[in-house]
């Protein structure tokens, strides 16, 4: 390419980019990345200024909270025993978390490394049940999970009040989302390791949970995560199955809405509890997304 | 322990046959070798018999029970992959120690047998290291290490040394045969090593695009292979093959003729043959009283020399009446003939093979005793 | 103790072992599918029972008489418009008929949300310093709850309370009180939903990306691959399956929007088929709550049939 | 009256509703816990709440359960649906709106409560209390509910800004004598030139609060309603007249487009004073509609009852706060239908039900005579600033000495005995969502006024047909 | 086209060093073929002139051009990895034409391209299969393929006939061979495999514990090895190795010695040497005429035959004052030995390797004339 080709500003610009694409590049990828945290936080920002402004200085708010309240996130934990509501749901999503991703990992495992007839049929089925508003499964599924409805002669259990009214409902919801995940990590790990692992002396099963899993785990991590996060900021049938107290397994969400009155929401109250809320998943994330990072079927294999 | 029997095994994929007609007795105890040219079957074959493939059709004994449709780990085997197929999230250790682990051997037991496996493939000191921080021979080695702790009834092993260097392989080679034999461990075994073969095995099953060709002790498969697939296949380099016809007491090739007397063979006068000599039964003219029965001799020229250490390959080309045949001798490195050079050689006659001219089976590997031979191979060709 | 047990279970997973594979797919999906029965299929069945029965208003139980498909004719008609708080579909009013509405929020949202989501994929698997954070970061958005999610924005674009709006409006992005505008409204619904699903979208190609075998880049790089031709030739059709499913379930949830919406700028601004759904239902019409939520699945099982067939097509060229 | 005899059918295994004897509502003193489901507001309170129970007569041996929910009446609504449809046993009782009861009340779904309360109690309850409030829990002669609070909109104001633009609320008793729309207008745009507030007149008017709330409301003072009489508001359906398309309707409009853009909009009423009330309250529910009052950028503000001890408290406006009730349009007398015109005034306000399946009902009615009593009317107001729904509490000595509130008992029990319930049916949401929707669109500039109220007319009348 | 040059490349993993002050020029066109134990750095140092990992320290050169922090794309090389790291959602076709479709070639420019590759490896009528339908030689054949295609400035080929069968394997190294010396592709080769690196190579460079030892010319390394390790890691079987001491105009080994002159050498009386002898340059004594400098003759017995098809290793014992030495020499196979035989050998002297004992260093290759060869050997271990 000769020189004159070059001329200008844009010229000058398309010059600098070829000549320095790794620089562009990295220049992208800054420019990427902090915009996307810009994005994110922003609202948390505003999640932040809602709290610290008190109850009754929101009219015209400034960017900058003129007044700060730090206080609310004292009262919110002291008066309110946010952290009962709290635990509730991490409790509720944990156990969420391990029976979905047993039973779908189960399922995961025969939809992508089993032949059977049937499958496309069978994971469509699945599919369909997430195409339904979570209110159109409401009323049988309450009558079923209360206790109220017997099958040949016998009651249901009454599950309102236990985790277990949430866990249920909560799993039928998370389970298609949980299989597909499962399935399409599943499918992807080298047969080569399996066949491994069962002349090795496992069964199927056995090199599911010994050597699938493991290698999955980014799939594995990422359903989980899912799932909890699904269930954790669920408040749907939370607010059905329970009686809102927190000694009955009252979910977080609870605890926030605690703060909504008759006609007036108490904006920097619910702020604050979010903020606070948000921390367990936090946590939770910067543990769970160490599994996230890079795929450990680099160097088993040679294909 | 136990022998492994494979009766009429069959293996299609799709659209290929990947083993066909399968019959294969492996006695207990012993060590056979696969050979074969890539994608002939042998890996299938090995996955069919460790039960991680189930055959189209056909029967699978191993120590006379019928595992056709038993999963693995219910055949006690251990195998060596040909793709290695270590994993990825485990160290070294955890790997080799992997299927004893499953087998609730006892924390002492599962070190010392670790311990010895590691000593054997020379990875002391590396038991941490992840899979990925192994190079690609110490990976394989990782792979030998997990099959070998295990103690099973039936090795198989899929190109195991594949990755290795001569010195380490010899001595991997040592290994391997100690503890098969001090265990008594039946064992099928892929390599595509002549000298592997040759050097390890109690007989060598060659197969061909699926097909079993000969199962023979390995002299036996050199000296006497049932046909000219065998021939070609045995041996490095291989035999020189030439094809020809009858002519009365000679084997007419394109510009030399050897003397045959047919009475004792199935050929008749205009038979197509196909006529096998290998390399070291090449001799310069001038050696030819080294040998029992020189055969008449016939001038080449020297077209290439490829020293190869202890010997010399040398590429001559015999020329008559436009057409060329090319001949590949093996000589001395101390021989004084250089490229360009017009020379007589004469061959051993009693080590020229004879083959049918159109199926390629044998019909002797000598041309100065015919007889016996022919019989002999009839039977074996049908084992 | 572990011996005992493994005794009494080991020969179960002999058995198990020994089936073929099509028992053994059935066997490891049936424990599922039992659950699934009785906690989804059931209660869907029962629920597509209503559906076909009369509302009943004021006798003891809010279920009447059969009338078959009548409820569906009546919803897809336009006939019962009058009685849902917005139409279900209008051509004459796109803005509130909610079919249109929720297909627009779907369409446009899944469509930034997953090219965003995928350029946050790619941006958080380079490494870098604080890498972990930048992660969970971007990943909270996604776990506030969604009364909350609602809540933010709605107090974001609240004219009075927001310093925002009027810089928005005075650029033209937006009227002066776009929260009682249905156009307004939608976009802000669909803003909301893009910010709470990237990063689920990001969280799922993460992991795909993350389970690509590493050797295939070096492949690449050394037949000479820039950085965009190893995304196109190797990143992309190795995620491929992933993103499917993340595209699959971003649009199943869009389609099902609600929460955010009831707690933004309200269900009479931007009605959503869930909308009419929860409305109906909370009248106690839980037959006509039923049909439109069987509609809603058949509208989004007919747009997912799209997807499986496109996806289909593009993994056979 | 005669309690249904049909069961809370709602479920297989249900098995309440049969019609409850005496003997089942005699207490016999046992220990029993009773499940109460209630809002945060009062679970926060629930100690207090519980001993305020025993101070007016509860045995203590009946222990009360505060299972605290959340507010909204919809959310209650969805989780009392399905409690109640499922038949379940608890709660035994609840705090309810009377927007359930076309829902629950017919089902049989809440206990009927003229079975088992005492005679003492259904005089006094016929007598002493907010009839449209009590009303609004009857159906088909039973009683579904007894009032446990009750909500009375008022217009709260700055008496400061408006004395200081030349006015005399004192002197002109605007406490107990209401004004007109027009003076009133007057009032608030001068108040808020002299102060130079943002806003003079604000109030939540989104489309979820226009048509059945302070739209509603301006259109009874204007002497109109949807439904004609006020006796047609819950039925009979179909066979009612649908009064939206008249002149009342588009003059409430017309007077909502002057407050919001003044006498340059298209449908300005001439001379009625304008530009008082900024169009963002059409995105106002009631809370956004509190911020600019509560930051003094505001002169008049129309809000409930439970605002009041917040605004009127020293750290806020104190004396300064001023309470009047709703301005009108046409007096009583010269209204269209019976029961409009004059101040008027949405009801609002919450009830305790009783669970028809509950298995401790004569605990529960204890309980609910006690929560029913004066005194503990008396404690919710002292707590809570929620006003008692029997009038007459106003004047007593109690009342009298709750700070701030104390100062607008006057305003407050004058407005409760002006305040109109809106239709309490099963077709009144849908209904009440068509008319917002167009109100709405017509307040926005979207429609013209007899655009809309045409638009509202043809679509109530539809309903009415279909649900006949 | 160019040069590659490696100057005091060093490559650290977290706790090992598998490169280590690699000094390394390949010419224009070269093809120079690395060999050493497995885990030696071989595949590192190809890794690091692909540009694949950045060296620890040092600097690499391509065609003169620092590249040493250069991306691999900006190198212009093609590269056959051990692990064969096919791309799994691409057909054959498609990974073969990966690095062509990249370069916006036209169709039909790639079709012909890839048909030739195709051609070469032996693959045809495979292109539309996935690699997971391959057998392992099938895979490893389109990982050749795949950058034979590319016609690159330089080549770097890791192992990559380690899957193949041996007629295979010969024929691909043809093939290669041809590709390579018709484009004048500079070529760096790894293999484990002796034959491959004599017959194919240029120079050989042979690495041990990520040092290099030697790089020459194949011969060379064989007849000319600088160091012990090199004697011994090239030729198979490999060179027989005896330690001994200088005594007098004879090296002594325990139960034979020598006769050599010390004078052309730094050896002194005492001193420690390592005897080296090839196993053909081992003689019956019976044929001791047919070498120029017999040694003396040793007793020694026959205590394992090995025939390998055409020659046998005879696996010898030597027993002096109870300590026993092993030998290994080939013979003919038609020589009249067996097991358990006493037989007398004989060495050639001229040449059998002398070592200095403590360093392993060459001294000479030959006891016959030994003055030049250490000069030059001296020279060349530096180089
Ligand atoms: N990622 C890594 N981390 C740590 N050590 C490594 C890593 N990769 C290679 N090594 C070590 O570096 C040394 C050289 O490895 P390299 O792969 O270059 O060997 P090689 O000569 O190719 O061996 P082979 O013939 O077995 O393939 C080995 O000891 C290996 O264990
Ligand atoms: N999954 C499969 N689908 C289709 N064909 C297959 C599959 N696996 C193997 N084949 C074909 O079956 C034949 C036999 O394969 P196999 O792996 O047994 O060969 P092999 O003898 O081990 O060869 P190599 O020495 O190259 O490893 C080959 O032609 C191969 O292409
Ligand atoms: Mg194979
Ligand atoms: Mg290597």
């Amino acid at each position: 390419m000769s020189e004159q080709e070059y001329s200008g500003l844009t010229g000058r610009i398309v010059q600098y980019t070829i000549q320095n694409s790794a620089d562009v590049y990295r220049l992208g990828f800054w420019v990427g990345l902090v915009s996307f945290i810009m994005i994110t936080l922003f609202p948390f920002y505003w999640l932040l200024v809602l709290a610290v402004t008190p109850d009754n200085q929101l009219y015209q708010m400034g960017v900058v909270p003129e007044n700060f309240n730090i206080g609310v996130f004292a009262t919110v934990v002291q008066e309110y025993p946010l952290h009962h509501y709290i635990f509730n749901s991490i409790l509720i999503a944990t156990i969420t978390v391990i029976v979905c991703i047993t039973l779908g990992s189960l399922a995961g495992y025969a939809f992508g490394r089993v032949d059977f007839p049937g499958k496309g049929p069978l994971l469509v089925l699945l599919l369909i049940i997430s195409y339904f508003p979570g209110i159109a499964f409401l009323i049988p599924l309450f009558e079923l999970l209360t206790g109220s409805l017997s099958i040949l002669g016998t009651p249901t259990p009454d599950l309102y009040n236990t985790p277990w009214g949430m866990v249920f409902p909560f799993t039928m919801l998370s389970l298609p989302i949980t299989i597909f995940i499962l399935t399409t990590f599943y499918s992807q790990i080298p047969d080569g390791l399996e066949d491994a692992a069962r002349v090795e002396g496992t069964t199927r099963l056995g090199a599911l949970f010994r050597v699938i899993m493991p290698l999955s785990a980014p799939g594995v991590v990422t359903a989980a995560i899912i799932v909890f996060i699904g269930v954790y900021r669920e408040f749907f049938f939370s607010f059905i199955m329970t009686d809102g107290s927190p000694e009955n397994w009252a979910v977080l969400v609870y605890g926030i809405l605690n703060f909504q009155q008759q006609h007036t929401q108490m904006y920097n109250m619910m702020a604050a509890a979010s903020l606070i809320g948000i921390i367990p998943i936090a946590v939770l994330v910067i543990i769970a997304q160490e599994h996230i990072v890079r795929g450990l079927t680099a160097g088993g294999l040679k294909e | 322990m136990g022998e492994v029997n494979l009766t009429d095994v069959r293996k299609e994929y799709e659209d290929v046959v990947a083993v066909e007609g399968m019959n294969l007795t492996i006695e207990d105890g012993e060590f056979v070798t696969l050979v074969g040219p890539s994608g002939c079957g042998k890996s299938t074959t090995l996955e069919t018999i460790s039960g991680l493939t189930t055959p189209t059709s056909g029967t699978i004994e191993i120590a006379g029970r019928d595992v056709t449709n038993k999963p693995p780990k219910d055949r006690n085997i251990a195998m060596v992959f040909q793709n290695i197929a270590l994993f990825p999230h485990m160290t070294v250790y955890e790997n080799i120690s992997f299927g004893l682990r499953l087998r609730d051997f006892d924390q002492e037991e599962i070190d010392r047998r670790v311990e010895e496996a590691v000593e054997i493939v020379q990875l002391e000191g590396m038991l941490d290291r992840s899979p990925d921080e192994l190079s690609g021979g110490q990976q394989q080695r990782v792979g030998i290490a997990r099959a070998i702790v295990r103690e099973p009834d039936v090795f198989l092993m899929d190109e195991p040394l594949a990755n290795l260097d001569a010195k380490l392989r010899v001595a991997m080679r040592t290994e391997i045969q100690r503890l098969q034999k001090e265990l008594g461990i039946t064992s099928v075994y892929v390599t595509h090593d002549q000298e592997e073969a040759m050097t390890m095995s109690d007989r060598i099953a060659i197969i061909n695009d699926g097909e079993l060709q000969q199962c023979s002790p390995p002299l036996e498969c050199y000296n006497r292979p049932v046909n000219t697939f065998v021939a070609q296949f045995i041996g490095s380099p291989s035999m020189n093959l030439f094809n020809g016809q009858v002519d009365g007491d000679d084997l007419d090739v394109s510009d030399f003729s050897v003397e045959f007397d047919t009475t004792n063979t199935p050929l008749q006068q205009d038979d197509p043959v196909t006529v096998g000599i290998r390399p070291e039964d090449i001799y310069l003219a001038a050696d030819a009283e080294d040998i029992a029965h020189p055969s008449r001799p016939v001038t080449v020229t020297v077209d290439v020399l490829e020293p190869v250490g202890d010997q010399t390959y040398a590429y001559l080309l015999s020329e008559t009446d436009g057409e060329t045949t090319e001949l590949l001798m093996s000589v001395d490195p101390d021989k004084d003939i250089s490229e360009g050079d017009a020379i007589e050689v004469v061959f051993s006659r009693d080590d020229v093979h004879v083959f049918d001219g159109r199926t390629g089976d044998a019909i002797t590997h000598s041309l100065v005793d015919a007889t016996a031979v022919v019989e002999e191979v009839a039977v074996e060709g049908e084992a | 103790m572990k011996q005992k047990v493994q005794q009494a279970v080991s020969p179960i997973f002999l058995r198990i072992e020994q089936l073929d594979e099509a028992k053994y797919g059935f066997l490891l999906v049936s424990p599922v599918f039992l659950v699934l029965s009785v906690l989804a299929f059931y209660p869907l069945v029962k629920t597509l029972y209503f559906s076909l029965q009369d509302d009943d208003l004021t006798g003891t139980h809010p279920i009447g008489e059969f009338v078959g498909l009548e409820n569906y004719v009546q919803i897809l008609s336009g006939d019962a418009n009058a009685i849902l708080s917005s139409p279900f579909f209008d051509l004459q009013a796109p803005f509130s008929s909610a079919l249109i509405v929720t297909l627009l929020i779907t369409v446009v949202s899944v469509a930034i949300g997953t090219v965003m989501g995928l350029g946050m994929a790619i941006i958080l698997n380079k490494e870098f310093k604080g890498r972990r954070y930048a992660r969970t970061i971007v990943i909270l958005p996604w776990s506030i709850p969604i009364v909350i999610q609602g809540m933010m924005f709605f107090l974001l674009f609240q004219p009075s309370l927001s310093p925002f709006v009027e810089p928005l409006a005075n650029l033209g992005v937006f009227s002066d009180n776009p929260l009682i505008n249905s156009q307004d409204s939608t976009i802000i619904v669909i803003l909301i939903d893009i910010w709470r699903k990237i990063p689920f979208i990001a969280l799922i190609i993460m992991a795909g990306i993350a389970s690509i075998d590493r050797n295939l880049y070096d492949v690449a790089e050394v037949a000479g691959a820039t950085k965009w031709q190893q995304f196109r030739m190797i990143t992309l059709p190795q995620i491929k399956p992933v993103l499917f499913i993340g595209m699959i379930f971003y649009t199943i949830s869009s389609m099902k929007i609600y929460g955010i919406v009831e707690a933004s700028a309200g269900c009479s601004t931007v009605p959503t088929l869930t909308c009419l759904v929860v409305q109906t239902f909370r009248q106690q019409r839980w037959a006509t709550a039923s049909a439109i939520a069987f509609i809603t699945a058949v509208v989004i099982a007919v747009i997912i049939m799209v997807y499986i067939v496109r996806f289909r097509e593009a993994d056979a060229s | 009256s005669g309690t249904g005899n049909g069961s809370g059918d709602g479920g297989d295994g249900s098995s309440g509703g049969e019609t409850p004897t005496a003997e089942d509502i005699e207490y016999n003193g046992e220990d029993v816990t009773v499940e109460y489901s209630t809002a945060p507001l009062f679970g926060n309170i629930s100690d207090q709440l519980q001993q305020a129970a025993y101070d007016a007569g509860l045995p203590e041996s009946i222990d009360i359960n505060f299972s605290t929910t959340v507010w909204g009446a919809d959310d209650l609504q969805d989780r009392y649906n399905q409690i109640l449809s499922a038949g379940r046993s608890t709660p035994d009782f609840m705090l309810t709106n009377f927007s359930y009861t076309p829902f629950f009340a017919p089902r049989e779904w809440l206990l009927d409560l003229s079975g088992v309360l005492s005679d003492e109690k259904m005089t006094e309850l016929e007598n002493d209390y907010s009839q449209v409030m009590v009303d609004s829990m009857r159906w088909d002669g039973g009683l579904y509910g007894v009032p446990q609070f009750i909500d009375i909109p008022t217009i709260q104001y700055r008496k400061d800004l408006v004395e200081a633009a030349g006015y005399d609320p004192e002197g002109e008793n605007w406490a107990t004598e209401p004004l007109t729309w027009e003076y009133f207008a007057e009032v608030t745009k001068a108040a808020k030139e002299e102060a130079g507030t943002d806003h003079g007149y604000t109030s939540a008017m989104n489309q979820r609060n226009i048509g059945s709330i302070s739209g509603y409301e301006h259109l009874v003072t204007n002497g109109g309603n949807y439904f004609g009489d006020m006796s047609n508001q819950n039925g009979p359906i179909g066979d009612r007249p649908v009064t939206i398309d008249e002149e009342q309707t588009i003059q409430t409009l017309r007077q909502f487009r002057t407050f919001l853009y003044g006498s340059d909009d298209e449908y300005a009423i001439e001379g009625l004073t304008g530009g008082i009330t900024p169009p963002n309250a059409l995105g106002w529910d009631t809370s956004p509609s509190m911020e600019s009052f509560n930051a003094g950028e505001a002169v008049m503000h129309r809000n409930w009852s439970f605002a009041i001890a917040d605004y009127g408290s020293e750290e806020k406006f104190g004396e300064d706060l001023g309470v009047m009730p709703y301005p009108y349009g046409v007096a009583e007398s010269e209204a269209a239908y019976e029961g409009t015109g004059g101040t008027n005034a949405k009801l609002g306000g919450w009830h305790l039900s009783i669970n028809p399946n509950t298995e401790k009902l004569a605990a529960t009615v204890e309980v609910i005579k006690a929560m029913t009593s004066d005194e503990f009317y008396l404690t919710i107001f002292e707590a809570t600033g929620s006003t008692p729904p029997k009038p007459g509490l106003f004047s007593s000595d109690r009342a009298q000495e709750v700070d701030v509130m104390n100062r607008y008992l006057d305003t407050l029990q004058f407005q409760s005995e002006n305040q109109f319930a809106p239709p309490i049916n099963a077709v009144w949401d849908p209904q009440k969502s068509a008319i917002g929707q167009e109100f709405h669109a017509c307040l926005n500039q979207q429609k013209s006024p007899e655009e809309a109220v045409a638009a509202a007319q043809e679509q109530v009348e539809q309903i009415e047909e279909q649900e006949s």
